[in-house]
């Protein structure tokens, strides 16, 4: 066997080194070697981020093709281990207060299968790898939820949160059996596109297509298979929800936006174009609907986060390399834009304890730079220039309706028409930061300096990665070399 | 006597029926994990069938189980001690009690 | 190099003056106004410079459709570019926005409390304005537009009056409805602008130049865009936020917003909407017309009875953008013209009346017409101030707004069918309408005998609101008894877009 | 001829507006007075050589052949709407804008004169003289207009002159309505006006007046018949040019302004509200008088509105109690009188009546010398006013003791405009009236009646005033003669009003420029003399010393008398429909539509959003089981909805 292929694994492996590395630490060393347990691992993630990047791929596919590691792939990456940086980073404080002290290294450790079992996700093109890295992305998620031992509702929304995950996990594997079913015996991505574009359509591959779409759609709530997503968002410890909120589903979104188009692409039109229509549209609805009663910021920002996804997804509905570019390029901006929010979020939350929307009545005045900081991410998070989320938005809807299908064209007023909602609501959070003229009710602090450098960091990217668009080109480079034929390029 | 697919199949969805009945019928959380597991097992039946009857060549369906039922212990596992925080805390593992986060 | 664009310069030297306001704190005002007059100043001084080049370079035989280009490849894969490009149109838009923009720093001079964070969302409203008249890609001039939208929520809700929060979020949100349909209708274009196997560009003089855009498509992508850029500027029945929005902002904000960001609607609909879909505009402007024309009375008419200052001023503005539309949907040379100088007037007559309306309730505290009175005795100064602006509005030779309605007026004339004829007649009623409300308000607070005796003790402008106010009267009287350079430079500025017009009438 | 000269005429009132108006708050009364009257005697002088150039120099640009020319001084282009369509400025020199100049300017001069006197103490007195001069710039550049927009944009400025004037005493109420009031009637008119352009430019691809009066013809047939409910629209486009010169003239049933109107300094109604401003409109038909002559419709129009006015206007004046209300009325009927002349005037020769174009000459005539007189009567109320401090007669009576020349010069005008021999009246009403015989007998006929009503009405005001009884507040206040600055004007306008009927005027004045030799109808003259002094007659033995006459003849018919006074319910009828219709009914109901209907609705998509909101929360009802049968519901729907969407 030549070993030297699982060099193509290359960022698999350093999650795995840096877990055992902190599985080592936490196990062996002492309270000197606990205290920089999350430092450290903010910094190897960093690391492992730039060896992503630049450390050339020493092979393309591992397992017989099961594996595949590409450009896209690693772009993929980079991002969710941006995003990771930038959670570590902001989960300190918590992970250093005196409840988390003890369990520290347990934190870190389960975060890092999970981002283990997301790169997997991302890089599977057979189902049974993409179902092993879906689990060990989801299940240790579960125990996170429920990370906060003393918290009766962090218990609450883990098992909400793992009941819905194994049933969805039960949905999406008996959607697989029906799949395998038409796959000709087969669970590669090729070789089930390659069978189904040869057979006939049937009532039970639209089964086995609601299935996957439902189990994939859980993990990116999707609605109606978002529900759990409120009740999991609130309960959780501020950095899980944080965390739920944008990698995992960065990932299940690539890995939706690779299923869907590379492996059923073929029925696209047959079977599941207006399933992901009415998801998407009811996504984007209900969760700008629920979003504007919210008071409770954490809620807030799962409605919020619910109904981002399904922007998100309809890039899938593109369903070229524009698409997946545009769609990694919003997860993007939509890491550092969500997580500038968290970060506000959970440094109010760690301060003062407070987490209603009405206690930021009046915020600019204690503390300006949060308000400012949690104002630019709102902006962002609308849609408004000059920050990123604008482009991001934009630029993903000018990849839905690379087509010219009228249809997509539509949804896209659907779209558009709700970004007016989600204004009103993230406009509300500004207004009760600025506007509001009761008396403040947070009193001013000085933030850990962790939360102040992810804060930056987010508050940079906010800014600038609309306005600078190489990130956009070396994304949509990166799609073009993985996928030179299988997803037709409209523009050129 | 030559048992068709469909002999096969049947039960496998009649389970997996009575797995989503029992999930939304049972108050107790321990039934409803078994419930789940009737779901998964379901599942897996199908994967078995199919492989047999359609792809007899291959096993890929059979290795997939295996995989499954791992999967789908540790997710038992995860969840049975989710509940046994539950009913530390709250001294109940009816699934009823468990709804203060809601709306 | 991108700097060496004489256009940039129109984004750089705001993003500039906000890195430099961010520099200040909020206590050391004079920083901040140090920051905003400098800035203000050299923008005014870029406009006015690149106005008299561009006309040098206009009589030196500089026949392009859009001088002054410039196009960097932004988004390389979606072919956008941040391109830029004045004709004589966007020069004298630019001018009238660099204008207002140092109007609107004198008037509020004294703004309290955080003035850098006003001054901040305050230079970002314009680095929008500015960036959206110098664009010609329509990417960046979408952006650059939706730039200029948002810091209205903030600087409403924040530092205006009365029912502010309201007010902001109607604002806010009924334009970003707008701005909705807009980027649809841009979605629409772009995809469209190419033939088949074409590149499709963002850029405007391409798009114009291929023609390439189905009718089927022209016409669902021009109600989009028009509509769009209706919103914004005010028309029937998308009119509502302003009212609300108005009487609710701040005095520069007001300014700015009525005086340039409403222009952004009706620059966008001939920029965009006519010229680009030129057979789609021939086809359907009669709905348009109806609209508009329904603006430009209905709007007169609901100021006759406000009592509100804003209110009355909203709703003339109201009938005063209705009348840019309507001309603009006229679709011949001179009407069109009379709608830009319209733009022109409009912008600079509206901001000295809500630079004046601010002053006013600045020192009487209060808005309604009735409980004012005589003013005239005690602020001369400012109340000659509001008679002239009065004057502008209701269309008195010599001040702006006679030369831009007259222009409309013959300009729409040209159409010589019955429909058309009836609206003209229609819109043309407005004068007398805009006489009774300017004249009825000038009655009621500047004429007459002093209602509250409390107002007797209140000081007149002071210097940095004459300096305010004078600059604007200087321009709407310079318009008005010199109008006919900027008439031709609009003339001259028209003829491509006439030329697509009738390009597309067959 | 020199451009000097015209720019300057022009120039001088403009400079002297801004002079006056930015920098008067730091100048004395004095200088400013000074200066304001210096410019309008400059202004006088200019156009004196201005006119008399153009009539009496033979220059061969004014005059070829005995023929009067128009000439352009200068024309410059000041905004060109299209390639043909181009509004100048500039200044054209025809025997009216000759004319008028003179007019113009004396009578300003001599109102700037007089309100030395007259405005002494008013506060305000600088921008008193600077809002004279904007008029007087205006209402030059109105007169010498070379194109219908120019003379457009003139006639606005002059509507905001008068408005400023009238609203001058700003802090009375009743000043700011009349002030209101004026310049939304006239603009009302001026709308009709600018639609009357716009048809007429439309069709002749030209504002020059020139161009249009030249060749009338042509005009006519650029419409190519076109017609617009059942009228040619050349008769639209000049019915409605007609209509913005009634606002301005006051005629019916747009007069209502003008009694208004004299709410404001008296010197001013001298000015703007009898001499100057009310005759644009008659100067405006005038001007284009060779297309009005094309289209019958509208000749016909301005005959039957000014008769109408001028008989209404009469009878209105004999039941004013307030002395500048009467001569406002009789500014109205008079106006009226000068476009029935003008309505009768033909510029071809007709069938019977030895010269068609007499109207327009008599017209004209009347204009100058009633310009003149009725200066005189208003500058002569002003004396009045200035002594006993009232504008009712009531307060008067037997004055010609105190003020004797108030009284004579009084007299003087009132024997002007009553058309006695001979004073200047007598010969430009004479002249009118044979116009009007010679096109109808009925024209004549009741204008002779409407100039016996004048006569009536001018000898009631003046016995009323001068002799009546004595006013015993006279014991307490003595009323005696104004300063000379105001004296010095009424002395110089009566004997104008003396000797310009013997001005032959038909020599200088014509449509055509053709020479016209003056001659008196005698039957004509005789009638209307006679007439007219049967009414004095009958004034005379009415009012001239106090007795119950008047008291019987008003209860002989109260009704009438009632209705008279109150100028027979118009501005009742504009109150209702003004403010109860327009504003009550349609302003109201617009503004309440816009917030309860249109804001409403934008403001309901909220609220149904909010609502939806609401109504779905259930959907979180917090149960994990509930969530479940979401999730399995949804995933069976959507597979269940795509299958049904596919078979």
């Amino acid at each position: 066997m030549d070993y030297s292929q699982f060099g193509a694994m290359l960022p698999e492996l350093i999650v795995l080194g840096i877990f055992l590395l902190v599985f080592l630490v936490d196990t062996f060393s002492g309270a000197a070697g606990k205290k920089i347990l999350t430092p450290m691992t903010a910094v190897l993630t960093l690391l492992a981020t730039v060896a992503i990047w630049i450390v050339p791929s020493c092979g393309e596919a591992v397992f017989g093709g099961m594996y595949v590691s590409d450009t896209a792939t690693r772009a993929m990456k980079c991002i969710l281990s941006v995003g990771f940086f930038l959670v570590v980073l902001q989960a300190h404080e918590w992970v250093e207060s005196e409840v988390m002290a003890v369990r520290k290294g347990e934190f870190l450790e389960l975060l890092l299968v999970t981002l283990f079992g997301m790169y997997l996700m991302i890089s599977a093109r057979h189902f049974l790898l993409f179902i092993i890295g879906l689990e060990s992305a989801s299940l240790p998620l579960a125990a996170l939820v429920a990370f906060n031992k003393h918290k009766y509702e962090s218990h609450e929304a883990a098992i909400k949160y793992i009941l819905t995950a194994v049933f969805s996990s039960a949905i999406l594997l008996m959607g697989l059996s029906f799949v395998y079913a038409f796959s000709g015996g087969s669970l590669y991505f090729n070789d089930i596109a390659l069978s189904v574009t040869q057979g006939e359509m049937s009532g039970l591959l639209l089964v086995a297509l609601a299935f996957v779409m439902a189990g994939l759609g859980f993990k990116l709530s999707l609605v109606p298979f978002h529900l759990w997503t409120a009740d999991v968002y609130e309960g959780a410890p501020t950095s899980v929800t944080a965390y739920l909120s944008v990698l995992s589903k960065g990932a299940a979104a690539f890995a939706f936006f690779i299923i869907f188009v590379q492996c059923f692409g073929a029925v696209y039109s047959d079977a599941w174009e207006w399933m992901a229509y009415a998801v998407i549209i009811a996504t984007i609805t209900v969760g700008n609907l629920f979003a504007m009663r919210q008071k409770n910021m954490k809620r807030f920002m799962a409605f919020s986060s619910v109904s981002q996804a399904g922007y998100i997804v309809l890039g899938v509905m593109a369903g070229n390399g524009l698409g997946l570019t545009s769609m990694m390029f919003y997860i993007f901006v939509y890491v550092v834009s969500n997580l500038g929010a968290f970060a506000v979020i959970s440094t109010i939350e760690d301060k003062t304890g407070k987490i209603s929307m009405t206690d930021y009545n009046g915020l600019h005045v204690t503390n300006p730079w949060l308000s400012f900081a949690m104002t630019l991410a709102m902006f962002s998070l609308a849609g408004i220039p000059p920050f990123a989320g604008f482009f991001s938005k934009i630029l993903i809807f000018t990849s839905v309706t690379s087509t010219g299908s009228m249809a997509l064209y539509m949804l896209v007023l659907v779209a558009l028409i709700n970004t007016i909602i989600s204004l009103y609501y993230y406009l509300l959070v500004v207004k009760a930061m600025w506007i509001s003229a009761d008396a403040p009710k947070v009193e001013s602090f000085k933030s850990s300096r962790c939360m102040k450098v992810s804060l930056s960091l987010c508050v940079l990217g906010i800014v600038f990665f609309g306005l600078v668009s190489p990130i956009y080109d070396w994304l949509y480079n990166a799609v073009l070399t993985s996928f030179p034929n299988a997803l037709a390029f409209v523009l050129q | 006597m030559d048992l068709s697919i469909l002999w096969y199949l049947v039960p496998s969805v009649i389970m997996f029926v009575c797995g989503v009945y029992g999930f939304i019928t049972r108050k107790n959380m321990v039934a409803i994990l078994i419930s789940l597991e009737l779901m998964l097992n379901s599942a897996d039946l199908n994967f078995v069938i199919f492989n047999r009857f359609l792809f007899p060549g291959s096993m890929e369906g059979m290795v997939f189980t295996l995989f499954a039922i791992a999967i789908a212990a540790a997710e038992t596992a995860l969840a049975i001690a989710i509940i046994i925080n539950i009913y530390r805390s709250i001294g109940s593992t009816e699934v009823t009690e468990t709804n203060k986060l809601k709306h | 190099m991108i700097f060496d664009n004489l256009l940039i310069w129109f984004v750089v030297i705001p993003v500039l003056m906000m890195a430099g306001l961010g520099l200040c704190r909020n206590s050391s005002m004079n920083a901040i106004r140090a920051v905003m007059v400098v800035g203000s100043t050299l923008l005014l001084a870029l406009a006015v410079w690149l106005c008299v080049d561009f006309l040098c370079l206009r009589h030196n035989g500089a026949d392009a459709e859009m001088l002054y280009t410039g196009s960097w490849m932004w988004y390389a894969p979606l072919n956008i570019h941040l391109a830029v490009g004045v004709d004589g149109i966007s020069v004298l838009m630019l001018m009238l926005s660099a204008i207002i923009v140092f109007a609107g720093t004198f008037a509020s001079w004294k703004i309290n409390p955080l003035p850098k964070n006003f001054f901040l969302w305050f230079t970002l409203l314009s680095t929008g304005v500015f960036g959206f008249f110098i664009s010609i890609d329509m990417f960046t001039m979408f952006m650059f537009y939706e730039v200029a939208l948002i810091p209205m929520y903030l600087l409403i809700g924040f530092w205006g009056t009365g029912r502010k929060e309201y007010s902001a979020m109607k604002l806010t949100l009924m334009l970003m409805g707008g701005s909705a349909f807009l980027m649809l209708g841009l979605l629409g274009i772009f995809w469209h602008s190419a033939p088949e196997g074409g590149v499709p560009t963002w850029n405007i003089l391409e798009i114009a130049r291929q023609a390439q855009i189905d009718p089927s498509w022209q016409r669902l992508l021009f109600c989009f865009t028009f509509v769009g850029f209706g919103v914004l500027g005010a028309m029937f029945p998308f009119h509502t936020w302003s009212p609300d929005g108005h009487a609710c902002a701040p005095t520069a904000v007001s300014m700015l917003h009525a005086g340039v960001l409403m222009k952004l609607g009706g620059y966008g609909c001939f920029r965009i909407a006519i010229y680009l879909l030129p057979q789609a505009a021939n086809e359907l402007a009669w709905i348009f017309i109806i609209l508009t024309g329904i603006s430009i009375v209905y709007g007169a008419f609901s100021a006759c009875v406000q009592t509100d200052l804003k209110y009355i001023n909203a709703y003339s503005s109201v009938s005063h953008c209705g009348m840019v539309l309507f001309a603009l949907l006229m679709l011949n040379t001179t009407a069109m013209t009379g709608a830009i100088m319209q733009m022109l007037s409009h912008g600079l007559m509206t901001a000295l009346f809500f630079a004046l309306i601010g002053m006013i309730y600045g020192r009487t505290h209060t808005r309604d017409i009735r409980q004012m009175g005589g003013l005239m005795k005690i602020m001369p100064y400012l109340g000659v101030c509001y008679m002239i602006a009065g004057f502008a509005s209701l269309g008195l030779p010599g001040l702006s707004g006679f030369v831009a309605e007259m222009t409309i007026f013959v300009g729409s004339f040209q159409d010589a069918d019955t429909f058309h004829r009836i609206f003209v007649i229609l819109a043309c009623s407005a004068i007398v309408t805009t006489a009774v409300y300017i004249l009825r308000v000038v009655g009621k607070l500047l004429l007459g005998p002093v209602y509250d005796d409390h107002h007797l003790t209140l000081t007149d402008a002071n210097w940095f609101e004459r300096f305010s106010t004078v600059t604007l009267i200087v321009c709407i009287a310079g318009i008005g008894c010199f109008p006919n350079w900027i008439s031709e430079t609009i003339q001259h500025s028209f003829a491509p877009i006439i030329a697509a017009i009738q390009g597309g009438a067959f | 001829m020199d451009i000097t000269l015209p720019i300057l005429i022009l120039a001088l009132p403009i400079a002297m507006f801004l002079i006056l108006g930015i920098g008067g708050v730091k100048m004395s009364r004095k200088v400013a007075g000074v200066l304001g009257i210096l410019g309008m005697g400059t202004t006088a002088t200019l156009a004196y050589i201005v006119a008399f150039t153009y009539f009496f120099s033979g220059n061969p640009d004014f005059i070829i052949d005995g023929v009067r020319l128009q000439y352009q001084v200068f024309d410059v282009t000041w905004l060109a709407f299209t390639q043909k369509l181009i509004v100048n400025i500039g200044f054209l020199l025809d025997p009216i804008s000759a004319m008028m100049l003179v007019v113009i300017t004396t009578i300003s001069f001599l109102v700037h004169l007089y309100s030395w006197g007259y405005m002494e103490h008013e506060p305000g007195f600088q921008r008193y003289y600077a809002f004279l001069s904007l008029f007087s710039f205006s209402m030059l550049g109105l007169v010498v207009a070379t194109n219908i927009f120019q003379m457009y944009i003139f006639w606005e400025l002059v509507g905001v002159s008068s408005y400023l004037l009238i609203g001058f005493f700003y802090k009375l109420p009743s000043a700011v309505s009349a002030s209101k009031k004026a310049f939304i009637v006239t603009r009302f008119a001026d709308l009709g006006f600018l639609i009357g352009i716009l048809i007429l430019s439309y069709y002749t691809d030209t504002f020059n007046f020139i161009n249009l009066t030249s060749n009338p013809e042509a005009v006519l047939t650029s419409t190519g018949g076109a017609t617009f409910m059942g009228a040619s629209v050349l008769t639209w486009a000049m019915v409605l040019i007609f209509t913005g010169g009634m606002g301005k003239s006051a005629m019916m049933p747009l007069h209502i302004w003008l009694p208004d109107a004299m709410e404001g300094p008296t010197p001013v109604s001298a000015l703007i509200h009898a001499a100057t401003m009310v005759v644009a409109g008659v100067y405006l038909v005038a001007r284009m008088f060779p297309v009005y002559c094309v289209v019958d419709a509208a000749m016909t129009f301005i005959c039957v509105v000014g008769a109408i006015t001028a008989f209404y206007a009469a009878v209105v004046a004999c039941a004013q109690i307030d002395i500048k209300r009467v001569l406002a009325f009789s500014t109205i009927s008079q106006i009226a009188f000068m476009m029935v002349s003008l309505g009768v005037a033909y510029d071809r020769p007709i069938e019977g009546v030895h010269y068609a174009g007499l109207g327009y000459m008599a017209g004209m005539f009347h204009l100058f010398t009633h310009a003149m007189f009725k200066a005189l009567l208003f500058l002569g109320a002003g004396a009045l006013i200035h002594a006993v401090h009232s504008n009712n007669y009531t307060a008067m009576g037997g004055l010609r003791k105190y003020m004797p020349i108030t009284h004579w010069t009084f007299l003087i005008g009132c024997l002007a405009i009553a058309g006695i021999w001979p004073f200047s009246g007598f010969f430009s009403k004479d002249e009118m009236l044979a116009a009007m015989f010679a096109r109808h007998w009925f024209w004549g006929a009741w204008m002779t009646m409407v100039a016996g009503l004048t006569a009536f009405y001018m000898f009631r005001l003046y016995y009323l005033i001068f002799w009546w009884e004595e006013n015993p507040h006279y014991k307490e206040h003595k009323p005696h003669d104004a300063p000379w600055q105001m004296s010095l004007p009424l002395i110089f306008l009566a004997l104008v009003s003396c000797v310009a009927g013997f001005i032959p005027f038909g020599e200088l004045v014509t449509w055509d420029g053709v020479p016209y030799h003056i001659h008196i109808e005698l039957p004509v003259a005789a009638t209307s003399l006679s007439v007219a002094v049967i009414a004095i007659l009958l004034a005379t033995k009415m009012y001239r010393v106090k007795n119950d006459l008047p008291t019987k003849v008003k209860n002989f018919w109260p009704t009438l008398w009632e209705a008279a006074h109150r100028r027979f319910y118009w501005d009742e009828i504009y109150q209702f429909v003004v403010h109860k219709i327009i504003f009550g009914i349609i302003c109201r109901s617009i503004a309440w539509f816009d917030r309860h209907v249109i804001d409403a609705t934008m403001d309901g998509m909220a609220k149904v959003t909010n609502v939806a909101s609401n109504s779905i929360k259930g959907m979180q009802s917090g149960n994990v089981q509930a969530y479940v049968i979401w999730f399995f519901l949804g995933a069976v729907a959507l597979a269940g909805i795509t299958w049904l969407c596919l078979v």
